[in-house]
């Protein structure tokens, strides 16, 4: 193999912890939705392609950057509040397939509000000036906006914590998402408490959307790609796991980057064969409760 | 921002609509209603309307219909006027062959044009040539030449990916040095990419240093570039389409590879660089079959401009776009040459064809097809100077000629 | 203690040692036990004695952790559970166990159906000869014939426990397992259930395990008393009403 | 799954209203449809094409609808039977006849592969499985280029005459092959008619209604479920033959995740766990696509509304929902 050297299997791991890290923070709001709702979110990815064009929205209206990056998941975490509200609600108690399905109609619909509002091209979407060109990380030059996301997904992993740690209402959901009617023992509204959830999983995504915009510009169609592979992290780390999703979304992160320098053709495949693996060894994934929907 | 929300209808009227049969002309795509008096000429178009390249598509159509006023203006085939039956291929091959059945088999075409991406134009050329229905593609793929999949009644338009990075090659080679890298995407068009730009180079002597395969479809090249700046290139050739070919020149750009490299795609899309902005593209070099702005230089493309900007506010065509022109036109020009739609009278007339529509003289090599043509060498500029519309300098043009093509033999065609 | 050394003949099912650990928790703690052809045996004990999990044990439904079972003297240790059918061992479940969505009739008839044919894809089932009328039959020993076209979740519970052991004598089994016949009965269901459970003792094995004592004493031919997850004792009723350690145990519940 | 599971006793008893009288005679009336069905269609390519994705919905329904088991990875099972008529007619000349024998194994064959690894996995997981599996599939045919034309797709399947017992009929002609094709689902639709009434049938419902109680019973589920994947790809096998006969070609994209996810909305939109309500999500699904994309480009905010709409307001979809009317 040319060109191989440490430096370069450095640079390479760390481009895949990087990679991991949007990865994550993509899935967490997904992991979050299953592990208290049981809902399958197939409009995920949806979601974070709105967040990039609200973002982009922003833009258009003479906002910068880092308004946009306070703007999106708000705007789009009250659309998922909708959402919860009128469309999946009815479908709590009618078993996982119906909110699995009626996301997957609903991010057909957002595709295509989307291109009707914007057109079916897609937008550049400039990295913020203060964020532009490569910085020597001491293995090699990396991209300073790449490490700016991967400071931010820190961030908002490490806020999400303090939340459902130290706060009460962080205690109610994960009570919630070990048993669902122990929200209701506590006396607690616990359609307030799904709603909030959803509202916080789509308002990541958004996040995630607005934050991979200056990486890969928009277009209608950028969730459907991120979307699989949310999927696998999700389910390789457990479904409903934070702690899991963090874990496999840095693995998943890493097989990208190692298959990229070994095999680049196989990228896409080696983290379904990697998903297969894992669930055939152990059908929970990681961090999975047993048993669990099934 | 463009804003179609007109064409919001909501579903009651919806039901109406299909309830009553009618079909409402809530957009431009509709089938045209077929007039009672003399039967038309039918030019069916399967084109990827949803789907990515629904720009590209819509650009077709536009070009295409400028053809067909063209021709209807003229009057037509002894007063047989001409129409455009367009079909939503959805950028799939399945469906692409099934509105071709429709297009053959309920709407009687006499003609099929049309196509985006290799697999589709593959499979509506394996539909038409069964049913011996002239197909002239207007998009790019080495197969469609080769014996095994093309028939007499099969033209290609386009150009092929041999001719383009041979084009951008002979170009490039000499100017920016020998060490080469090649990312490409992982499946045919990509490969043969590859393979154009490997022996248009080996003049020249380059050397291969490393040929990054990426799957189709691929959102974040972060972990392919490292390695490619680790090897020191002279020239990156990237061979990929859309927006594989948008995320990785504007991911090239934010890992600073242009600064030590200079990198060239087979193929710069006008579209595709009005969707990615001036900063990814900045300095990229490629080929194309066509671009407006050589309407300074050459006649035919200031006609056609000035035609198609008429029919559609003033806007430019596109590269894939105009193609849907020519390709449309020249079936036409073959059916009144011939005097006649029957397709042994109009395949003669086509080959004999020496035309200059758009870009300047071109005409159909006879064992393969493909329209012998010039690809214009292009260099995206940093920003617009003369409008939004005004994003690549001409920098130079490989002209037309046979020898830049595949020899017939080594396409499998015994001579 | 060591199982009673019948002969094989007198006795149908016998567990050497079995164990059987959840995570860290152990559930049942080496049990050796023996069981006599043709009696009915009762398992009793407190709640969490692990009575559940000797029975699944014993059924098959999972194997042991550690230890033998064996059925007429065939290690039955690791058979799965869907052949125990087939052996001749049938069970019912603690809580009511049917399929909801078919007719009474139908559920029977779907238990008869896997000792004919399970795997044939092509002949119409009505055409397999005699299921219906067995499955009358049957209907008719567990008394609810009359319910035979109801849809089986329509039913009343004892209407489902009986069900579930019209289901379970499908197989024609020589030993019947049953998890808590009677639990959630009213006494007049239970009295019903319990003649049932005798009638059909005459012909063949009972183990059953019960959490309510005093309904069993007066049945059962032998008694087995667990109690956290160890045999605490094993005899005819009036020998294990005499045990010390039962008494001490059972008026020991009754105290708290 | 109970709002699905409520219409599903679909068993043909004895009785002698006409109702039962139908549904004992469903595959017949079926065929009887078929026939006209052409004739009301905007075009006939388009009518094979319900008839085959119908058939794949059939073939997926037995699985998701009957079974109670939601695959996300069908398309493999499609397109390994379309890849694999197409490759027995292109690389080895093989007549028509064993190219959609080979497959409608294929498919079974597939089906073997991918239940034997995913069957233990249950519930969102299985659908996980399936379609990480399915992914892998697709990365294989797509590799294998030589075989299977990559992402080119497999040209050539160029079948003109259909010969049968010394009769010829012109398989260009849209009509005829039509026929033929329906012919064969017909032929399926007895098929699963046949089983979902055999002995097997029984086994299928017992272990979707109460898996433990199934095992009580002396039934094997994990073979149950495997028999009955395999069933499945058989039919999707059979579905995706006809595929490549009809268009002469097999794109990639029959193995595409996408096309895993159009059998479940077109399973739901009719009705899963009814005999005819996948083949009628099929029709309605496509007859819907067609016609909103003549009108308008934006077709998929059309679909994905009434999708929705029939999540939250008909979940025993069209087919289920008719039933519940017109069953005495």
């Amino acid at each position: 193999m040319a060109g191989l050297s440490l430096d370069l299997i450095a640079v390479q791991l760390f481009a895949g912890l990087a990679l991991g890290a949007i990865y994550v923070l993509f899935a967490i709001g997904l992991s979050l939705i299953f592990g208290m709702l049981t809902v399958v979110n197939f409009a995920h990815g949806a979601f974070f392609m709105v967040g990039a064009y609200v973002g982009l929205f922003v833009l258009m209206m003479g906002g910068n950057f880092w308004l946009a990056l306070v703007v999106v998941p708000l705007a789009v975490g009250i659309i998922g509040l909708i959402v919860e509200r009128f469309l999946v609600r009815p479908l709590y108690g009618r078993g996982i397939d119906y909110p699995l399905l009626l996301t997957f109609g609903l991010s057909y619909i957002m595709v295509e509000l989307i291109r009707i509002a914007f057109g079916k091209t897609g937008y550049p979407f400039d990295t913020p000036e203060l964020l532009q060109g490569a910085v020597d990380i001491g293995i090699g030059y990396f991209p300073l906006y790449r490490l700016f996301v991967l400071g931010a997904a820190t961030v908002v992993l490490l806020v999400l914590w303090l939340f459902l740690e130290k706060t009460s209402f962080g205690l109610i959901i994960r009570a919630g998402a070990r048993d669902p009617q122990i929200v209701r023992v506590l006396g607690v509204d616990a359609s307030r408490v799904w709603l909030v959830v959803f509202g916080i999983g789509t308002g990541i995504a958004g996040l995630a959307g607005v934050l991979a915009a200056p990486l890969q510009g928009v277009i209608p169609e950028m969730g459907s790609t991120i979307l699989a592979e949310a999927f696998v992290v999700t389910v390789v780390g457990g479904m409903g796991s934070i702690g899991g999703a963090v874990v496999a979304g840095l693995l998943v992160g890493i097989v990208v980057s190692m298959t990229s320098l070994f095999a680049p053709e196989m990228a896409k495949v080696s983290i379904f064969a990697l998903m297969a693996i894992v669930l055939l060894v152990r059908p929970q994934g990681f961090f999975g409760r047993a048993g669990l929907m099934s | 921002m463009k804003t179609t929300s007109s064409k919001f209808i909501t579903r009651r009227r919806l039901l109406t609509t299909v309830g009553t049969g009618a079909v409402l002309a809530a957009s431009p795509f509709r089938i045209n209603v077929v007039r009672a008096d003399e039967p038309t000429i039918k030019v069916g178009f399967p084109t990827p309307l949803t789907g990515p390249y629904g720009t590209e598509a819509q650009d077709q159509v536009r070009a295409a219909q400028v053809a067909i006023a063209e021709f209807n203006d003229a009057g037509g085939l002894n007063g047989r006027k001409a129409e455009l039956l367009v079909r939503d291929s959805k950028l799939n091959p399945g469906e692409a062959a099934t509105r071709t059945l429709e297009l053959i088999e309920k709407d009687k075409v006499n003609f099929v044009v049309g196509s985006l991406s290799a697999s589709v134009q593959l499979a509506v050329n394996n539909i038409t040539k069964e049913r011996k229905i002239i197909f002239n593609s207007i998009s790019q793929s080495d197969e469609i030449n080769e014996a095994k999949d093309f028939s007499r009644y099969t033209f290609h338009e386009a150009l092929n990916p041999h001719l383009t990075a041979g084009a951008v090659g002979r170009y490039v080679f000499p100017k920016f040095g020998k060490k080469v890298a090649f990312l490409t995407a992982d499946y045919a068009y990509g490969h043969q990419m590859v393979r154009g730009f490997q022996e248009a180079g080996k003049a020249f002597g380059i050397q291969t240093v490393i040929d990054v395969r990426h799957p189709l479809g691929t959102s974040d090249f972060s972990t392919l570039l490292p390695r490619i700046q680790a090897l020191k290139p002279d020239v990156l050739c990237i061979s990929n389409f859309g927006r594989d070919q948008q995320i990785s020149l504007k991911q090239a750009t934010d890992f600073g590879l242009k600064k030590s490299m200079k990198i060239v795609a087979p193929i710069l899309l006008y579209t595709g660089r009005l969707a990615a902005g001036a900063q990814a593209f900045d300095g990229v070099i490629g080929g194309t079959s066509y671009y407006w702005g050589i309407e300074d230089k050459v006649a035919s493309a200031k006609v056609f401009n000035d035609r198609f900007r008429k029919m559609n506010d003033g806007k430019v065509p596109s590269d894939y776009g105009a193609m849907g022109y020519t390709g449309v036109k020249v079936v036409l020009e073959g059916a009144k040459a011939a005097g006649s739609l029957d397709p042994e009278k109009v395949i003669p007339a086509i080959e004999a064809l020496k035309y200059d529509y758009y870009k300047g003289p071109e005409y159909y090599r006879k064992c393969d097809h493909q329209a012998v043509q010039s690809v214009l060498i292009i260099e995206s500029k940093s920003k617009p100077e003369k409008g939004p519309a005004d994003v690549f300098n001409v920098i130079a043009t490989d002209e037309p000629s046979e020898k830049n093509l595949r020899t017939c033999a080594e396409l499998g065609f015994k001579s | 203690m060591k199982p009673r050394s019948d002969t094989d003949n007198g006795t149908i099912l016998r567990t050497f040692d079995v164990s059987k650990t959840f995570g860290k928790f152990r559930a049942l703690k080496s049990i050796s036990a023996s069981f006599p052809r043709g009696a009915i045996t009762s398992i009793i004990g407190p709640n969490g004695a692990g009575k559940s999990t000797y029975f699944n044990l014993l059924s098959g439904a999972f194997p042991p952790s550690s230890g033998r079972i064996e059925f007429e003297s065939r290690d039955v240790t690791n058979v799965p559970q869907h052949k125990f059918a087939h052996m001749g061992v049938a069970k019912s479940f603690q809580i009511t166990n049917v399929f909801p969505l078919l007719s009474t009739r139908e559920n029977v008839r779907v238990a008869l159906q896997a000792l004919v044919s399970r795997y044939d894809i092509w002949r119409p089932r009505a055409k397999l000869p005699g299921l219906t009328e067995r499955a009358d039959a049957l209907l008719a020993q567990v008394g609810i014939w009359h319910c035979r076209d109801r849809v089986a979740k329509t039913l009343a519970h004892g209407e489902q426990r009986a069900l579930e052991i019209g289901m379970a004598l499908a197989s024609d089994p020589r030993l019947l397992l049953l998890d808590e016949p009677t639990a959630g009965m009213s006494p007049e269901e239970t009295r019903v259930m319990m003649d049932l459970i005798v009638k059909l003792a005459q012909e063949r094995t009972v183990i059953l395990v019960e959490h309510k004592m005093k309904l069993v004493m007066g049945i059962s031919d032998r008694v087995l008393v667990l109690h956290h997850g160890e045999l605490l004792a094993d005899g005819t009723p009036s020998e294990v009403r005499q045990d010390q350690q039962v008494k001490r145990v059972y008026l020991g519940q009754r105290e708290h | 799954m109970n709002d699905m599971s409520q219409m599903m006793a679909d068993v043909p008893a004895r009785s002698n209203s006409l109702f039962d009288v139908a549904v004992r005679h469903r595959a017949v009336l079926a065929s009887l449809f078929l026939l006209i069905f052409p004739l009301i269609m905007p075009f006939k390519a388009l009518a094979a094409n319900i008839l085959i994705y119908g058939l794949y919905a059939l073939g997926f329904n037995l699985l998701f609808g009957f079974l109670g088991l939601l695959s996300f990875g069908h398309a493999a099972l499609f397109g390994t039977g379309a890849y694999f008529c197409g490759i027995a007619i292109v690389h080895f000349g093989l007549p028509w006849y064993v190219a959609i024998l080979i497959g409608t194994l294929g498919g079974a064959g597939m089906a073997a592969i991918i239940g034997a690894l995913a069957i233990r996995t249950r519930g969102i997981y299985f659908a996980m499985v399936t379609m990480a599996l399915a992914q892998c599939v697709y990365y294989l045919f797509y590799q294998a280029e030589s075989w299977t034309g990559g992402e080119n797709g497999l040209r050539g399947i160029n079948v003109h005459v259909i010969d049968i017992f010394g009769l010829k009929f012109d398989f260009l002609d849209p009509l005829t092959r039509y026929y033929v094709i329906a012919a064969f689902v017909i032929l399926a639709l007895f098929a699963l008619s046949r089983i979902l009434a055999s002995p097997f049938g029984a086994v299928i419902e017992a272990v979707r209604e109460n898996e433990a109680r199934a095992r009580a019973s002396g039934y094997n589920v994990l073979l149950t479920r495997l028999l009955t994947f395999i069933l499945s790809g058989a039919f999707c096998g059979l579905a995706g033959a006809l595929a490549a006969l009809h268009l002469s070609i097999v794109p990639i994209e029959m193995l595409h995740y996408e096309t895993s996810g159009m059998v479940v909305m077109m399973a739901l939109l009719g009705g899963m766990g009814t005999f005819f309500g996948p083949f009628i999500g099929a029709a309605v699904f496509m007859l819907l696509e067609n016609l909103v994309s003549l009108w308008t480009v934006h077709w998929q905010l059309i679909v994905g509304a009434v999708f929705v709409a029939c999540v939250l307001f008909f979940p025993a979809g069209i087919w289920g929902t008719i039933l519940r009317k017109i069953r005495p």
